[in-house]
């Protein structure tokens, strides 16, 4: 897994390509939990490069968005493959994050 | 040594994981199931291999994890054994899916993918777990 | 177990030699070497195995093949088994390599891998090839 | 392994995608031979969908040019990834055999 942090008008983005796994998801929640202590207001992450999800990535986004819920942050994802997706609707998080196509939708909602 | 088996032995690192994953994937795609199958398998072989690593090894990385493939008439069959702390077998339960909280899902992903998921008491030292899916479903 | 060793058993039938090459691949990968080296030793591994199934059990394809990785703190070693017929190590070599024809390139994909190809006469029955490339090359 | 036989203005095109490895290349050596024997003048082969070929796969293109040469039939690669192109000139079989880097290029010359 690598990610490519950028920015979006202003807006904060991950770009993570490869594997989230058990292996590689300690990396993503350090990144990720460092931009929520700083209280970052909205985060896109970019999924096009994902080639694959274990449930400790899925529970790594959870934790993340539990900590930006409080002070009213928002992660925000977009460009999700097809069978990435199917995880988030197995386990029903599709319901939970901000899942938008493209980095256009995911700014401007 | 039974046709159609395959046996790999990774250590208790995450970063073998991948290679347990894509051995899984190759295995069950040789042996003919469709794509969606194939992922299926791949995703809760390597959910099963974590918890070993998570729960029977608490994070040791230098023990082993055998996992053996086996195709049957009927379905395939993975075995994944460890030699690390007895689980209780009452304890596993996902979490309710209507919850959202981080963790409690890899059971789920396991039981997605394979219509037996169950450990084998006879084991003396360690766990083993046996998976099977039924090639008709 | 030795840290970072990785042992795969397949039958010996042309179609698990995908199982192993993604096995070489990822082992090679998870331990730090680069792309070439890693195409390198997916197709020199599977070469080696062709062998095993052509030579050492002339096709029979429900036989077993062992292959272990070994990361070593100044390469990576690869062991392949069979119990198959004993090769006479004396002619294995490859075509030269100006000459035209169908075959006899094997070997030299898999000398381009690895530094160190030999059969282990210790074996009693069947092989054991023992491969090793160094990691300063 | 697959191989999709079209037709290109007139002249036969295998488009070979996948793993060409001893497991597949039995075919492939049906399906070349098979055209060798009516004597096929020109084959044009698309590698652009090639993941992977291992000597088996070498040797059985190099037997199928065997098998064109004495009608003065031509074999013809295109499209050849670069990994793929590695193991031809490691082989020294690309001075051996017709590399194009386009279909046109291949059809034309
Ligand atoms: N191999 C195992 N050994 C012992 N306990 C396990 C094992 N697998 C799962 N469990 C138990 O089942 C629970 C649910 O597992 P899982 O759905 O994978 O979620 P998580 O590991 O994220 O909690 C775990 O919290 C753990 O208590
Ligand atoms: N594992 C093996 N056991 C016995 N003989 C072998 C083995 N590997 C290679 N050989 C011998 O070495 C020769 C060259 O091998 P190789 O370069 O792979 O070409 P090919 O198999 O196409 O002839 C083979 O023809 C064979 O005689």
């Amino acid at each position: 897994m690598k990610i490519e942090i950028s920015d979006y008008n202003g807006t904060k983005v991950f770009g993570i390509s490869g594997d989230i796994d058990m292996n590689s998801s300690p990396e993503l929640r350090r990144e990720l939990l460092d931009l929520v202590v700083r209280k970052v207001p909205v985060l896109l992450v970019d999924f096009k490069g994902v080639s694959y999800i274990d449930s400790s990535g899925i529970a790594t986004f959870v934790e993340g968005l539990k900590g930006m819920m409080p002070y009213g942050g928002r992660l925000k994802f977009f460009g999700i493959p097809q069978g990435i997706r199917e995880i988030f609707s197995f386990s029903k998080l599709d319901r939970v994050f901000e899942i938008y196509p493209s980095i256009e939708d995911a700014f401007n909602r | 040594m039974t046709k159609d088996t395959t046996v790999i032995t990774v250590p208790s690192h995450p970063k073998y994981l991948c290679v347990v994953r894509e051995v899984s994937a190759k295995f069950a795609k040789v042996n003919g199931l469709d794509e969606a199958a194939v992922e299926e398998i791949r995703l809760a072989i390597d959910e099963a291999c974590s918890n070993v690593i998570k729960y029977a090894y608490r994070g040791d990385t230098d023990k082993k994890i055998i996992v053996r493939f086996r195709m049957k008439r009927n379905g395939l069959e993975v075995i994944i054994e460890d030699n690390g702390i007895k689980a209780d077998p009452g304890v596993i339960r996902g979490r309710d899916m209507d919850e959202v909280r981080p963790g409690g899902l890899g059971v789920h992903l396991i039981r997605r993918a394979f219509d037996v998921f169950e450990f084998d008491e006879r084991k003396e030292k360690g766990n083993r777990i046996r998976l099977f899916r039924e090639l008709r479903r």
